[in-house]
């Protein structure tokens, strides 16, 4: 189910997007405004290797986890 | 009578080894519920400790200007233990800390399985299951656990680095409610033992510390006291002084009194 | 996030005050029962204490080369309190008051009267006649007494400069038996609170300073660990740690649990 | 009941002892190898002050307490 | 293997004997609080109490109609104690204590003098003093005091017929606060030693009959419990049930576990 | 006022009810460690205990006239409750309990499955995976376990008739270490709720029926008192005043005094 | 201070009251209403015995304490 | 490895045992004044109803366990 034209549809953090196809995960990151040295993606179940974000692209129908760190006991 | 006479005898003790790695504070302190950043920050750098627990969650879209706790504290300074909070199963637990070591810098894992919403008390079974697991993949792993001795010595069999069993229930500030239950799971564990929640105020962590444990990590008896800061410092002193108190083998009790000064000598 | 950063908040405490004169540690260490005269001098550097307490007895005529207390205390800088300890009248503690203000160098005495030999209560009726007295002739009274109030409040109407009720009975070690009337005591009284007697390792020093008492008063705890200079000094930091602690405000207790990492934001 | 010839009996923390006469209270007390500065005298159930232990002198019969410091909680 | 078989060295334990006379109930139980006077004679029936204390006050000159509580209490079948609570100096305590001789029919008095509104601690110099006079006028003074042994040696020496140390504040419902101190005061006097107030559920009246002490006596824990017929009962059996285990001896404590059944026989 | 007049409140309350068979008595009582069986039957009689734990074991060939249990326990008045104790493995305990039906009348079994031999705690693990099958093969199973309320939801799930946590270790005296933790398995479960094991004395069982627990099981505290069938008859009352304790309702404990005579009518 | 004419005034638990003269202690507590077997009497800071009720009469001036068991533990 | 003639050997609760040849389990309970009606027989890990006693025969190299209940907590 990839948008039509230039488009295609991700879900992101639970949520479904419209974005830009084309996006290598770190373009994606920083069209997001979030600092690839501080965010761990899981694609499709897998984690990604941070050395990785600049050839894995992301295609129609992924399913993204973008985390990070945050205050836990 | 100079301070430095007595230097010596009374700071000699071991350094808290987990996973081969030293540290010289037994203090363990979570990052989460501060009311501001700089109040989180404060009270680590007041409580001395060197190692911090932090969650794994999911990066907030909507805010721009997203900040995360790497924005405030310095791994270089402080290690960053990611924890496996908020789990129930563990499919879960071992899905969270892979995600924490790729966003971290090391093997640890403070793993929680939780089994009950109410107490938080832990999965004892999903617990094994998943310390197993990860124990396989190379993980160095921290077992949030309850007081139970024959589940400790499981998850040491195991092979975790560390058993962490509670107090009491994460949050209630209790504190040490069954002190008979953590020194027996001391007396019979070779890793080191850390007893993780339940703590409220400074003298449950020193009470905690005579037990004899290896260490002690709180979050909510810092984050939700009046001033985070300043009972942080407690703590740092409390654990300090419990851990000493142990090794330096308290007086015997009695059920009559004994007096402190001469009987001989008194005046006619 | 510097140490400095947070040194300020932290350490903020008024010095205790005691007829006028000021100590910065909440910690007075007896001197009796040390094995050695070494450990008794090292266990009180170890404490951080500025005032010790002393008994007055007759000199040892068969010895030569007597060692007095004096040998091995500085009073320039540990501030001697004598005691009236082995007093079982008013007016034997009144004798053995004056002959501690001759041989000391101030009006201060630390008024014990004791009414049973078993358990080293106070006679508390002797004790207030004692110290109508002693007041009077101009002393400086820290007194000796129970955990009963009323008798707190009469010997604070009398004039003395601290009221030290017993956590517990003198070389017990039993440790704060009843927390309920010290706090009481502390909440209805405007003279400084010492709890004196019955401490027995770290976290009773420090649960007791928890309760907002001035200070905290023992011997036997540090004469008689295994360690002397090492429980002394696990108890400067116990008595810190509880001081600061009732200073931060602790967390509410509950008995249930509350989640120290976030509840959202979590995976799918 | 003072001693025949140069001696006398004194009463000395509670027991006789048979001394010279003659004594002040500071050569009585370094005749007993003590420091006058760390020994506090009471006579007859009386303290003296420290700077007069040169002029007050051991009488027969005195009873004398010399008392100091020791350890004490 | 009959019920009767057993029944003679289960019940076997001599009366509780007060100034000459014997009582089979160790259990006494005030009058006062109650929300009605039906559930006032209810919770005393169901108590089993022999002995009950009461106040001695001005006539409502208001109400027609009085009703007293000799309304509703027979003497011929229950000992009415009279008390002089409210009382604040010997002199008033004395005046009520002949007032309520004459009201009623023997000279037994509960002596109370207090010396302190908010917590109603006793005042021992005031109780002491009221003490004297009244065993010097023949009555058989029965002391409300406070823990201290001292205070209760010489209550005993002026001739009171029996010590009612109090196991924490009147009215408070904590409990025996301190067991040490009671079972101290037990073993050092030969009168007997009820112990009265703070009592507030029916282990509390447990385990302080576990203490050796020979009567408990209480009065809000039945008030104000939401059913006080029930918890008299409770009470009754929790006073029996403490004083049976106090005489059959009770097993060690230990801090490892040995096993009910035996180890061997096993199969293989 | 007459007795009867308020037997009809006390008394009122439901029979204890496991696997559709009732018990008037909430104690449950074991048969080991007696000295001699006279000294069993007697306190079993005392103890008013309507259920006893027995063990199977093998049969002594050595001593003719070998006297088993059922010589001196008649099960038409004693219910018999066979135990697996001294299982340290799921089939070890399905083999002892499928014996024990053999042996006795009933399908009752009281499950015990150890995982360690210092502290006789239960192996959960091998609980649950026991339960199960005799749960299947339609055995009432009566589950010993630690205090984990995981644990015990999940004993539950499977279908146990009846939850047995402990109070502290077999056979330890320490009595009711973690009322909270007591309290909650009793909140959060539907069927009976039996604390077992580590009562010590009269008041042990009294606090802990106080939680709301719906019996106590205990040997050691019978067998190992200097007079078992006193002790035992302090037991059963100690029981039956617990539980009407909590069903009275207590009153609330409060840290300040509230008179129990009335403040008006004092005299001038 | 006595009443005008037969009427006399006494305190009685703390409160003046103008009352009839001649009363006896027994009369008095019955215009009451109180049964003189469940009330003691205090007169003057003196405590009466019951077989005196008959013949101590009420004087002007009198100051009178009624009391008897309530409630208290 | 049954006994030679009319012996058998069997393990009776730990131990081997020769016995006569031909016993059932009742008679075997008997033999060893065992009241039938109070224990319990697992033969070869199975157990045995009671009404099977007087069938069951005791064969050479059976693996008997004869329980019983005993005192237990």
């Amino acid at each position: 189910m990839s948008g039509s034209g230039g488009e295609i549809e991700v879900t992101v953090n639970g949520e479904v997007r419209t974005i830009e196809s084309g996006h290598t995960v770190r373009s994606f990151l920083e069209s997001l405004e979030l600092h690839p040295g501080l965010v761990v993606v899981e694609r499709n179940r897998e984690i990604l290797d941070r050395d990785a974000y600049d050839d894995v692209r992301v295609e129609a129908g992924d399913v993204l986890e973008l985390v990070h760190f945050v205050g836990g006991g | 009578m100079t301070e430095m006479a007595v230097q010596e005898p009374v700071v000699r003790d071991e350094p808290l080894v987990v996973g081969g790695k030293e540290f010289r504070s037994r203090l363990i302190v979570g990052t989460g519920k501060y009311e501001t950043n700089q109040e989180m920050v404060d009270a680590i750098a007041a409580s001395g400790a060197e190692m911090v627990t932090v969650a794994v969650r999911r990066v907030d879209l909507d805010r721009t200007k997203e900040e995360g706790i790497l924005y405030h504290l310095d791994p270089d300074r402080i290690f960053l233990l990611p924890n496996t909070a908020g789990c129930y199963t563990a499919e879960d637990a071992i899905r969270y800390a892979r995600l924490g070591r790729k966003a971290g810098m090391s093997e640890f894992v403070k793993l929680e399985v939780i089994g009950d919403e109410r107490t938080l008390l832990p999965d004892v079974q999903a617990t094994l299951e998943a310390a197993k697991t990860l124990v396989d993949e190379g993980f160095t792993v921290m077992a949030y656990t309850n007081e139970d001795v024959v589940t400790a010595l499981r998850l040491q069999d195991i092979g975790v680095a560390a058993v962490m069993p509670l107090a009491s229930p994460i949050g209630s500030g209790l504190g040490l409610v069954n002190p008979y239950y953590i020194r027996e799971i001391k007396s019979r564990l070779e890793v080191p033992v850390i007893v993780d929640a339940g703590v409220g105020t400074a003298s449950d962590a020193c009470v905690t510390m005579e037990q004899g444990v290896d260490g002690v990590l709180m979050n909510t008896a810092l984050a939700a006291a009046e001033k985070p800061a300043v009972m942080a410092r407690a703590m740092k002193l409390a654990v300090e002084a419990g851990r000493l108190a142990y090794l330096a083998g308290r007086m015997p009790k009695r059920e009559w009194a004994v007096p402190s000064s001469p009987t001989e000598g008194m005046l006619e």
